[in-house]
C-alpha cells in the first residue's frame, strides 16, 4: 500500500474555506460563493488526479493512505487520524466532488436572492469536508467524525431557514434521528474495541475470522442500525421527509446524491463483518426489503414534489441496501446503484428546484401542470432521470437495478424468490409514483394561479442538470461495461468467493419481467391521472391515506417515544424536587421537631431541672450495675 | 521559590494590592485582578518548562512540616491529574475575570470583595489540587467553600442566601464524612508506624477490608456530594440559579472537580480493594446520574438549571470512566474533567451574557437570537456541540474514552451510558432552538451582539475545545502516566481483546 | 517532738496570690472612695492575674506531690490549666471593665426609687472583682487538688462566688436573680452529691486520698459497690459542672440570665476548671476499673453531644445558644477526657484553649449589640449586622466558624485532635455522632452567619456600641487566638503535647 | 448494735433529702432539704471513719459544715432578694428563663 501526500487537501481545502466564510462574515458576501465552488471544484480535481493515480498503480499500491497525526492514544487504544483512499473510497471522492461541485455552481443561481448565500456555501464546503472524511477516514472512528460531521452539516443545512420554527423542527428531528443511528455506530466500535483491541479497518478485518459469531452479528447489528439512522432506512426513516425543509440543492446533494447514501458505504466498508455473520445479513436484506417498499408506497401518495422524491430516494437506497444484504456479489451492485442513483437522483431534485424557482417555490404538484413547454431542458433533464428510475434500457438505472433485482433471485429458493419478488413490486410501484410525478408536473392542463410565470432557469441552473441528465443515461453502461465496477472494487469486496448462486432465471428474462412490471406501474399512472384535482381527494382508499401520513410513522413515534418520553421528563421533574430533594428536606424536619420537643422540656422549673438529674443518676446507676453485673 | 508554591500565593498578592486599592476605582481593582490572574496563569505554564513528561508521581513537591504532634505537612506537588486541573484553573479564572466585567457591579458587597474572594478562591482551588498532604488536602477542601459561600450569597440573583447555604451545608456534610475517614486512615497509619497524612506514604498501608470499605465510604460520600453525583446533588440547581455565571463556572468547571479529582486521587490509591467492591455499585449511581441528568436537563425551563443537570450528566460519565478502572476510562474521566471545565465555561459565560441582556434566565424568554446577534448564537451553538460531545470538538474525545473503556468491563454499562449521547443530543438541540431558532420574540427586537471584551473572553475557550479535539495528545500525554500509576496501585490491567489472534 | 506539715508556698504561689488579690479587693471596698473603687480594682484583678500567670510560667517545669502534704499535685498537667485559667479569666476581666452591667446595689428592689437613685449616681458594684477572683482561686486549686476534701472546698470556692455574681445584672434585675436562685440551689443539690460520693468513696478506700483510692480500688476483692456510688455520685458533682446532659438543665437559663460578661467568665474559666479535675481524679483514681464506668460516660458524651447540637437549632436567643453550644463541646471535651489517654489529654487542654477563647470572644460581642434598652439578645435582630459594623459581624462569624469546627480556627483543630484520640482507643460510637452532631451544630451557626450577612437591616435595628480599648482588645486577642491557633496550631499543641504529666 | 445502720440511716437521710428537693416549692425548705442531704454526708463520712479507725472522716465532716454554712449564707441572701423583688418564696414562680 503505497503513501500519498496529497489526501488531506481534500477534507482540508473545503473545512477551511467554510471555516474562513464563518469567520470573516458579511465581508466575505460578495466571493464566497465563488470562493466554495472554486474550492469544490479544486477537491473534483484532486481526486480525478488520484483517480488517474490509482490507475498508474496495480494490485495493493492502488490503495494510498496518508497518517497525518497520532489522534488518540491510551493503553492499547491507538488511533492515528490517518486517510485511506481505496477503489471503493475513490468512488465516492469522485461522486461527492463531482456531483457537490454541479451543485455549487447551481446553487449560486438559486439562492441568488438569499442575503445569507455565504452561510449557505460555508455549510456546503463543510458537508463537502466531512464527507470526503467519512470515506477516506482508515478506521471507523475517523468514520465516525465525518459521520457525524454530515450529520451536523445536514442539520444546519435543513435548518437553513430556522426563523421559521417548522424547518427548525425538521433539522433537529433530523438530527436526533441520526443520533439514534451514531448510538449503533459507537457501540459497533466498542464491540470491536473489545474483541479486536483496535478499531481501524484493516485490523478489524484481520481479526473478524476468529471473532465469535455472536459479536459478528452484534457489531453488524449495530452497524446496520447506523446505517439504517444515516440513509433513512426504516425504522430511523421518518426524517427524512421533513428534511426537504432544507433548500433545494441541498436535498439533491445530501438528501438524494451523497450523505444518505453512507449507510450503504459503511455496510460495503464492513463486508468483511457481514460475510462472516449470516444473521447480520438477513438484517440487512430485511431492512433493505421493508425500506424500499415502504418508500415507494409513500411516494405514491405525495403531492409535495419533493417529498415525494424523498420517498423515491428512501425506497432506491433500499435497493441498495438490500444489495448489500446479497453478500460478496450484491456490493459491486449497491455501489453501482449508488452512483447512478447520484446522477439522476441528484438530476431530477435539480428539475424540481428549476420548476420550484419557475413556480415562486411552489411544491404542491397539483398547482404545476403542463409546464414541458414552459420548462423544456428541465422537462428533458427530468425525464431522463425518470427514465434512469424506472430502469428502461439502456438508461443508468436499467444496469444497477436489474442486477440488483437478478441477484436477488438468484439467492434461491424461497428466500430468493421473496427478495426478488420485492425488488419486481418495487419495481413496479417506482414506476407508478414516478410516472405520477412526471404527468402531474410536466405533462396535463395547467393548473397554476395566473399569477405566477413560469419560466426556464438560467444556464448556471440548467448548465448542472444537463450533466447530470447525461450522467444518468451513460452511467449504467460504463461502470457495467465489461464489469468495470465489479473488477474494480474486487480488492475491497473480495468479491472473487462471489458465487453469482445459481441462477434462477437468465438476465434477459429478469429485465423482461422487470421492464414489463414498469411499463405496468408506468402504465397505471398515465391512465389514472389524465385529469388531477386541484385540490388532493378527501374520500380515498384507507391505503392512500396511510400512505399520505407516511404509514402512520410519526403518530407512532410520537405514541410511543415522545409522548412517554414528556411524561417520563415531567415524572423526574416533580421527583427530583419532591423525593429527593424532599428526602433531604425531611431529615431536616425531623430534627428541627426533636428539638421543639427539647425546647419544651426545658421547662423553667428548677424542680424539674432537679428531676432531670436525678433521673440521670438512676440511670448511670443502672447502666453501671448492668456492665459490672 | 518552587513554582508551584509560586502559583498558589501568587493571587494572595494580588489580594493585597487590592487591599489597597482604592474603593471606588473599580476598573483599577478588575484590572488589578486580572492581571493577577494572568500572572498566575504564566508562572503555572511556566510549570511545564519544569515538568518532566511521560514520568509519573509527583513532580516539584515540597514539603514544609506545618502541625508536628501529627506529622502534618504543607506537601506539595503534580502529576498529571493535578497538573491539568491547576492549568484548567489558571486559565479559566482570568476568562471569568473577563467574561463577567461586570457582575460583580450590583453585589451586596463592593466590587473589591469580589474580586478578593475570587483570588482566595483560586489560590485555594490550586493549592487543593497541589495538595499530597492528606490533612491539608481537608483543610482547603472545607475552606474554600467559604468564599464560595460569599460569592453566591454576596452577588447572586434571586433566592442566593438560601441557595449559598445549601450549598455550604451539603458541602460540609461530606467534608464531616471525610474527616473522620482521614482520622481514621491515620489512625491506621499510626497503628503501622509514625502517623502520615502523605498520601503516598498511605498508599502503601494494609488496611483490613472492612476498614477499607468505611473510610472509602466516608471519602467517596464527600466527594460524591462535590461531583455532584445522584442522588446527592440537589443542592447543585439551585446554586447555578443565584451564582453569577463567573461563579457557576468556578464551581462547576473546577470545584466541583475535586470530587472527581479526590476518587481517583484517594479511593482508588488509598483504598483499592474498597473501589473494586463499590465499583458495581457506584457504576449504577454514575449512570443513573447520565441518564437522569440528561432527563431533567430536557425538562428545565430555566437556562440556568438546565446547564447545572447537564454537568450533573456529564459528572455521570467521569464517575463511570474513573469507576470502570481501565486506562482509556480513567484517562478519559481525567480529560473529560478539562473538557468539561471549558464547554460548561462556554455555556454559562454565553448563557450569563444572554441572560444579562435579556433580563430573564426563563428559555422561553429567548427565541430568534441566530437572526439578530448571530455571534452569540454561533458561541451557544458551539458550547452546546461541545456539550453533546460532538466529534471534533474536545469533549467527544473523553466522553469516548469513557464509554470505550467502561465497555471492555462492563458492556452493559457502556451501552446504557451511550444513550445518554441521544438524550444530550435532545437537549441541546431544544435548547437550542428556543432560544436561538425560530421567530423573534419580542422584546428581544434590541439585544446586542457580543462586544470585543466579549469575543475576546470567549474566544481562547472555543479555541481550546476544538484544539483539544482535533490534537488531545498534549493533554493525553500528560495525563496517561499518572492513569498507569493508579492502574497499577490498584492493581488492575485492561482487559485483553477477546478475540485473540 | 511534732515537725509542722511543710507546705511549698512557691508551687501553691499562684492559688495565692489569687486570694491575696481577692482579700485586698475586700479591702478596697471597704476603704476607697467610690469614684476611684472601680478602676483600682479592676486594675488588682487583671495585676494579680497576671502576677499569678507569671508565677505559674516560672514553675511550669515543677513536679510535686507533696506541695501541700499529698493534698495537692503540681504537674505539667495541671499548671497547663492553671495557665489557661488564667489567661482566660484575664481575657474575661477586659470585659468586666464596661461600667453597665452590673446592678449599681444588690439589695435595692429591682425598679424601686433607691434602685433609681443609684443608677442616677451613676453607681455601680465592685464587689465582683474579689468574688471573680475568689472564684478563679477555686478553679485554680480545682484541678490540682489531689484528695477528695481538697476537691469540695475547691468546688465550694469555685461555685459560690459564681452564684452570686449571676445575680448581679443590671438589666432584667428579676431574670438574673432567677438565674442565681436556680445555678444556687442545682449547684448546691449537685454538690450534695458530690459530697457523697466522696463519703462512699471514703468508705471504700478509708481515705480520702487519691492515690491511696486507686490502690484501693485497683486491689482485687474490694467491695465495689461503695467504689461504683462513689464514681457515680462524685461524677454528678463534676458533670453538673460542665454541664454534661442531662446535668445541664441549668446552662441556658444561668448563661442567658447572668450578667454577660460573667457568662463568658464562667462558661470558659469553669470548664477548664472542671474537666482538669475530672481527667485527674478518673486517670489518678478510677483508671484500674475504666471499663466499668467507661460505657456510662461514653453514653453521657453521646447524648451531651447530640442533644446539644439538636436544642440549639430552634434556640432564637444568642446567649441560650451559645450555651446550648457549650453544652455539644462539653460533649466533645468528655469524649477526650474519657480517652484516659496522653493523647486524649492534650487535645482536652489544647480544646479547652481553643473553645475558651472563642467563647469569652463571642459573649464579648453580645455586649456590643444594643438598643435602647441594652444588650439585644434576639438573633433576628442582628438581621444584616455586617453592613453596619462589617468587623464586628466577621469576629462573631469567625467565633462561629470555630465553634463549628471549619478549618483554619482553632475549634477545628481541637475537634480534629479530640476526634484522633477519641478514634484512637477504638471509640467510633462517639466518632460517628460526633460528626453528626458537628453537622447539626453546623446548620444553625452558618444560619446565624446568614442572618448578620445576608438579611437586610429590620427597622427595629439594633446599634453596635463603641467598644473601649479594653472591650476591644480583648476581642481582638480572642479573634487573633482563634485564627492563629487554627493556622499554625504548633505554637500551643506542642507546649500541651509537653505538659500532659501527671502525678499519681 | 450494728454499725452498718448508720449507713443505711445516711442513705435514707439523703434520699429523703433529694426527693424533698423534687417536691417542695419553697426556696427555703428546698435548701433545707440539701443541707439534710450534705448532713447525711457527714452521718456517713463519720460512720465510716469509725468503721475505718482514721480521723479522716471525722476532719471532712467539719469541713463540710463550714462549706455548709457559706452556702447558707449565700442561699439565703440571694433567697431574700427572690423573695423582696417577688413578694413569694416559691421556686415554681421564678420561672421566667425557660425554653
Amino acid at each position: 500500500m503505497r503513501t500519498s501526500s496529497h489526501l488531506v487537501y481534500l477534507i482540508a481545502l473545503p473545512l477551511f474555506s467554510s471555516a474562513l466564510l464563518l469567520l470573516l462574515g458579511r465581508i466575505a458576501d460578495k466571493w464566497g460563493h465563488l470562493l466554495a465552488t472554486l474550492v469544490s471544484a479544486s477537491t473534483f480535481g484532486i481526486g480525478v488526479s488520484e483517480f488517474v493515480a490509482m490507475h498508474s498503480h496495480t494490485g495493493a499500491n492502488r490503495a494510498a493512505t496518508q497518517k497525518l497525526f497520532e489522534w488518540i492514544s491510551v493503553g492499547n487504544l491507538k488511533v492515528d487520524a490517518s486517510l485511506l483512499l481505496d477503489q471503493l473510497s475513490i468512488c465516492f471522492v469522485l461522486l461527492i466532488t463531482g456531483v457537490g461541485t454541479l451543485i455549487h455552481i447551481y446553487s449560486i443561481a438559486y439562492m441568488d436572492h438569499d442575503k445569507d448565500r455565504r452561510r449557505f456555501f460555508a455549510y456546503l464546503n463543510f458537508f463537502i469536508a466531512a464527507m470526503l472524511l467519512l470515506v477516506l477516514g482508515d478506521s471507523y472512528l475517523n468514520l465516525y467524525v465525518g459521520w457525524e460531521g454530515v450529520g451536523l452539516a445536514s442539520y444546519l443545512l435543513i435548518g437553513f431557514w430556522n426563523q421559521n420554527p417548522v424547518y427548525a423542527v425538521a433539522a433537529k428531528k433530523a438530527f436526533v434521528a441520526n443520533r439514534v443511528g451514531d448510538l449503533g455506530l459507537s457501540l459497533a466500535i466498542m464491540i470491536s474495541f473489545a474483541q479486536f483491541g483496535t478499531v481501524s479497518f484493516t485490523g478489524v478485518k484481520a481479526g473478524a475470522p476468529h471473532a465469535s459469531p455472536a459479536a459478528l452479528t452484534a457489531i453488524g447489528a449495530m452497524l446496520l442500525l447506523a446505517a439504517a439512522g444515516k440513509s433513512a432506512q426504516f425504522p430511523l426513516q421518518s426524517w427524512l421527509g421533513d428534511a426537504m425543509a432544507g433548500p433545494t440543492p441541498v436535498s439533491a446533494l445530501i438528501h438524494a446524491a451523497t450523505m444518505v447514501t453512507a449507510g450503504v458505504y459503511l455496510i460495503t466498508r464492513s463486508n468483511f463483518i457481514f460475510d462472516a455473520s449470516s444473521t447480520a445479513r438477513i438484517l440487512v436484506v430485511s431492512v433493505g426489503v421493508i425500506t424500499l417498499l415502504f418508500g415507494a408506497i409513500v411516494g405514491t401518495a405525495k403531492d409535495d414534489i419533493k417529498k415525494a422524491l424523498a420517498a423515491s430516494t428512501m425506497s432506491q437506497i433500499g435497493y441498495m441496501i438490500l444489495a448489500t444484504g446479497l453478500g460478496p456479489v450484491g456490493y459491486a451492485f449497491a455501489i453501482m446503484h449508488l452512483l447512478t442513483h447520484g446522477f439522476f437522483k441528484a438530476g431530477m431534485f435539480l428539475g424540481a428546484g428549476s420548476v420550484m424557482h419557475g413556480m415562486d417555490d411552489e411544491v404542491n404538484m397539483r398547482k404545476y401542470g403542463g409546464l414541458a413547454k414552459l420548462m423544456p431542458i428541465t422537462a428533458v433533464t427530468f425525464g431522463l432521470g425518470y427514465l434512469a428510475i424506472l430502469g428502461v434500457p439502456p438508461f443508468a438505472g436499467f444496469y444497477s437495478k436489474d442486477k440488483i433485482i437478478e441477484t436477488a433471485f438468484n439467492q434461491g429458493g424461497g428466500k430468493g424468490i421473496i427478495l426478488g419478488g420485492a425488488a419486481l413490486l418495487g419495481a413496479m410501484i417506482t414506476a407508478f409514483y414516478m410516472t405520477r410525478v412526471v404527468v402531474l408536473t410536466f405533462a396535463g392542463a395547467r393548473r397554476w394561479k395566473d399569477g405566477s410565470h413560469p419560466h426556464e432557469s438560467s444556464v448556471l441552473m440548467w448548465g448542472p442538470m444537463v450533466i447530470l441528465a447525461l450522467g444518468s443515461v451513460a452511467s449504467g453502461f460504463l461502470l457495467s461495461m465489461g464489469s468495470s465496477l465489479v473488477n474494480w472494487l474486487q480488492p475491497v469486496v473480495n468479491a472473487s468467493n462471489a458465487t453469482g448462486g445459481k441462477e434462477l432465471m437468465k438476465p434477459l428474462v429478469v429485465s423482461l419481467l422487470a421492464l414489463a412490471v414498469v411499463i405496468l406501474g408506468a402504465g397505471y399512472a398515465i391512465v389514472k391521472y389524465r385529469t388531477v384535482p386541484e385540490i388532493a381527494p378527501e374520500q380515498v382508499s384507507v391505503f392512500t391515506k396511510a400512505a399520505r401520513k407516511d404509514l402512520y410513522q410519526d403518530v407512532f413515534n410520537n405514541a410511543v417515544l415522545v409522548k412517554p418520553g414528556t411524561i417520563l421528563t415531567a415524572g423526574l421533574v416533580a421527583t427530583d424536587h419532591n423525593v429527593i430533594d424532599g428526602a433531604v428536606r425531611f431529615v431536616g424536619w425531623v430534627i428541627s421537631e426533636v428539638s421543639d420537643v427539647l425546647r419544651k422540656i426545658q421547662n423553667g422549673y428548677v424542680r424539674s431541672y432537679a428531676l432531670t438529674m436525678l433521673v440521670g443518676v438512676f440511670i448511670g446507676a443502672v447502666i453501671l450495675w448492668v456492665v459490672t453485673a | 521559590m518552587n513554582l508551584l508554591t509560586l502559583t498558589i500565593i501568587l493571587p494572595l498578592v494580588g489580594v493585597l494590592a487590592l487591599a489597597v486599592a482604592p474603593r471606588e476605582n473599580t476598573k483599577a481593582i478588575k484590572l488589578i485582578a486580572l492581571f493577577t490572574s494572568v500572572i498566575t496563569l504564566i508562572s503555572s505554564l511556566l510549570m511545564l518548562t519544569k515538568y518532566k513528561f511521560g514520568v509519573s508521581g509527583f513532580q516539584l513537591v515540597t514539603s514544609h512540616s506545618w502541625f508536628k504532634v501529627f506529622n502534618i505537612n504543607y506537601a506539595i506537588g503534580i502529576d498529571g491529574l493535578a497538573l491539568v486541573l491547576i492549568l484548567l484553573t489558571t486559565v479559566l479564572v482570568p476568562i471569568v475575570i473577563v467574561g463577567g466585567w461586570n457582575e460583580s457591579e450590583n453585589g451586596r458587597w463592593s466590587v473589591k470583595t469580589f474580586y478578593a474572594l475570587i483570588l482566595i478562591l483560586e489560590t485555594f482551588m490550586v493549592g487543593e489540587f497541589a495538595a499530597t498532604d492528606v490533612f491539608l488536602f481537608y483543610v482547603i477542601f472545607e475552606a474554600m467553600l467559604i468564599p464560595v459561600y460569599f460569592l453566591i450569597g454576596g452577588f447572586g440573583r434571586g433566592d442566593r442566601a438560601a441557595a449559598a447555604l445549601k450549598f455550604l451545608l451539603y458541602s460540609l456534610f461530606g467534608g464531616l464524612l471525610m474527616l473522620a475517614a482521614v482520622i481514621g486512615i491515620f489512625v491506621v497509619s499510626l497503628h503501622q508506624g509514625p502517623g502520615s497524612f502523605d498520601v503516598t506514604t498511605l498508599s502503601h498501608l494494609k488496611i483490613s477490608h472492612n476498614t477499607q470499605d468505611w473510610l472509602f465510604l466516608g471519602f467517596f460520600i464527600a466527594f460524591a456530594i462535590k461531583a455532584p453525583l445522584f442522588p446527592f446533588h440537589t443542592w447543585l440547581p439551585g446554586a447555578a440559579r443565584s451564582a453569577t455565571p463567573g461563579t457557576s463556572i468556578l464551581v462547576l468547571g473546577v470545584l466541583d472537580k475535586v470530587g472527581t479529582y479526590g476518587m481517583i486521587r484517594f479511593c482508588l490509591t488509598l483504598f483499592p480493594e474498597a473501589s473494586k467492591t463499590f465499583a458495581p455499585y457506584i457504576i449504577v449511581l454514575s449512570l443513573f446520574s447520565i441518564i437522569y441528568g440528561a432527563f431533567l436537563a430536557i425538562g428545565q425551563k430555566d437556562l440556568n438549571s438546565l446547564i447545572a443537570f447537564t454537568s450533573i450528566s456529564h459528572f455521570g460519565f467521569i464517575i463511570l470512566g474513573i469507576f470502570a478502572m481501565t486506562s482509556q476510562g480513567i484517562t478519559g474521566a481525567t480529560l473529560y474533567m478539562v473538557n468539561h471545565g471549558f464547554s460548561t465555561a462556554a455555556l454559562f459565560l454565553v448563557g450569563g451574557w444572554m441572560i444579562q441582556r435579556r433580563k430573564s434566565s426563563q428559555i422561553a424568554d429567548f427565541g430568534g437570537l441566530q437572526r439578530i446577534t448571530p455571534v452569540m448564537a454561533w458561541c451557544f451553538f458551539i458550547a452546546g456541540m461541545s456539550a453533546l460531545a460532538l466529534p471534533g470538538l474536545s469533549s467527544f474525545v473523553s466522553e469516548f474514552l469513557v464509554l470505550i473503556g467502561t465497555f471492555t468491563r462492563y458492556p452493559a454499562a457502556a451501552v446504557i451510558g451511550t444513550v445518554g449521547i441521544v438524550l444530550a443530543a435532545l437537549y441541546v438541540l431544544i435548547l437550542v432552538q428556543r432560544a436561538l431558532h425560530g421567530p423573534l420574540q419580542e422584546g428581544n427586537e434590541d439585544i446586542p451582539d457580543l462586544n470585543r471584551r466579549e469575543k475576546f473572553a470567549i474566544a481562547p475557550v472555543i479555541i481550546a475545545l476544538v484544539f483539544l479535539g482535533f490534537y488531545p495528545k498534549p493533554a493525553i500525554h500528560i495525563i496517561d502516566p499518572m492513569t498507569s500509576q493508579v492502574m497499577a496501585q490498584a492493581s488492575m490491567s485492561d482487559p485483553t481483546p477477546l478475540a485473540g489472534k | 517532738m511534732l515537725t509542722s506539715p511543710a507546705l511549698d508556698y512557691n508551687l501553691l504561689a499562684p492559688i495565692l496570690i489569687i486570694l491575696g488579690g481577692a482579700l485586698l479587693g475586700v479591702l478596697v471596698e471597704g476603704f476607697v472612695g467610690r469614684t476611684y473603687r472601680a478602676r483600682i480594682q479592676l486594675v488588682l484583678a487583671l495585676a494579680s492575674v497576671a502576677v499569678a500567670f507569671g508565677w505559674v510560667v516560672s514553675i511550669r517545669a515543677d513536679v510535686s506531690q507533696s506541695a501541700a502534704v499529698d493534698s495537692v499535685s503540681i504537674d505539667g498537667g495541671g499548671l497547663f490549666l492553671q495557665g489557661t485559667i488564667l489567661v482566660l479569666a484575664f481575657v474575661a476581666l477586659l470585659f468586666f471593665s464596661q461600667n453597665d452591667h452590673f446592678a449599681p446595689q444588690a439589695s435595692a428592689l429591682p425598679g424601686s426609687a433607691e434602685e433609681a437613685q443609684a443608677l442616677s449616681a451613676g453607681v455601680q458594684m465592685t464587689e465582683i472583682y474579689p468574688l471573680v477572683l475568689f472564684a478563679i482561686s477555686g478553679m485554680l486549686l480545682f484541678p490540682v487538688a489531689h484528695d477528695l476534701i481538697t476537691l469540695f472546698v475547691a468546688l465550694e470556692v469555685l461555685s459560690i462566688p459564681l452564684y452570686i455574681i449571676t445575680g448581679l445584672a443590671r438589666r432584667r434585675r428579676l431574670l438574673s436573680q432567677e438565674a442565681a436562685l436556680k445555678y444556687f440551689l442545682l449547684g448546691a443539690y449537685s454538690s450534695a452529691f458530690f459530697l457523697f460520693g466522696a463519703a462512699f468513696l471514703y468508705g471504700f478506700s478509708g481515705s480520702l486520698s487519691l492515690g491511696q483510692i486507686r490502690t484501693a480500688a485497683a486491689a482485687p476483692g474490694a467491695n465495689h459497690i461503695f467504689l461504683f456510688l462513689g464514681v457515680l455520685f462524685i461524677s454528678v458533682g463534676l458533670l453538673f459542672k460542665v454541664g454534661a446532659v442531662p446535668f445541664h438543665s441549668w446552662t441556658p437559663d444561668v448563661y442567658q440570665g447572668a450578667p454577660t460578661p460573667v457568662t463568658g467568665f464562667m462558661a470558659a474559666c469553669t470548664k477548664v476548671a472542671a474537666f482538669g479535675a475530672m481527667f485527674r481524679i478518673f486517670i489518678v483514681a478510677f483508671s484500674s476499673i475504666q471499663n466499668d464506668w467507661r460505657p456510662v460516660f461514653v453514653a453521657i458524651s453521646i447524648v451531651t453531644m447530640a442533644g446539644g447540637a439538636i436544642a440549639v437549632i430552634v434556640q432564637r436567643d444568642v446567649k441560650r445558644t451559645l450555651a446550648y453550644s457549650s453544652i455539644t463541646h462539653a460533649g466533645f471535651l468528655l469524649a477526650g477526657a474519657i480517652a484516659l489517654s496522653k493523647a486524649g489529654l492534650t487535645s482536652m487542654m489544647f480544646y479547652l484553649v481553643a473553645y475558651g477563647f472563642a467563647t469569652i470572644g463571642a459573649f464579648g460581642i453580645v455586649t456590643l449589640v444594643r438598643d435602647s434598652t441594652g444588650e439585644v439578645s434576639d438573633i433576628d435582630r442582628w438581621a444584616g449586622l455586617a453592613k453596619k459594623s462589617p468587623g464586628v459581624a466577621t469576629a462573631f462569624a469567625l467565633f462561629l466558624m470555630s465553634f463549628g469546627g471549619i478549618p483554619l480556627t482553632a475549634g477545628f483543630i481541637a475537634k480534629f485532635s479530640i476526634f484522633t484520640a477519641v478514634y484512637a482507643t477504638g471509640n467510633i460510637a462517639i466518632l460517628v455522632v460526633g460528626v453528626l452532631s458537628s453537622a447539626i451544630a453546623l446548620f444553625f451557626y452558618l444560619r446565624v452567619v446568614l442572618i448578620m450577612f445576608f438579611k437586610e437591616p429590620t427597622d427595629d435595628t439594633v446599634t453596635v456600641a463603641v467598644p473601649s480599648f479594653l472591650v476591644s482588645s480583648g476581642i481582638v486577642i480572642c479573634f487573633v487566638a482563634t485564627l492563629v491557633l487554627g493556622v499554625y496550631p504548633n505554637l500551643l499543641f506542642n507546649l500541651a503535647n509537653t505538659m500532659t504529666t501527671l502525678v499519681p | 448494735m450494728d454499725i452498718s445502720n448508720y449507713l443505711y440511716l445516711s442513705v435514707i437521710l439523703f434520699t429523703i433529702g433529694a426527693l424533698g428537693v423534687l417536691i417542695r416549692r419553697n426556696a427555703i425548705v428546698i435548701f433545707m432539704c440539701i443541707e439534710l442531704m450534705l448532713n447525711a454526708s457527714n452521718l456517713a463520712l463519720v460512720t465510716f471513719s469509725r468503721i475505718h479507725g482514721n480521723l479522716d472522716g471525722q476532719v471532712a465532716s467539719f469541713f463540710t459544715m463550714v462549706v455548709a454554712a457559706c452556702e447558707v449564707v449565700v442561699g439565703l441572701a440571694i433567697i431574700v432578694t427572690i423573695y423582696r423583688s417577688r413578694r413569694s418564696a416559691s421556686v415554681d414562680d421564678a420561672s421566667l428563663l425557660k425554653n
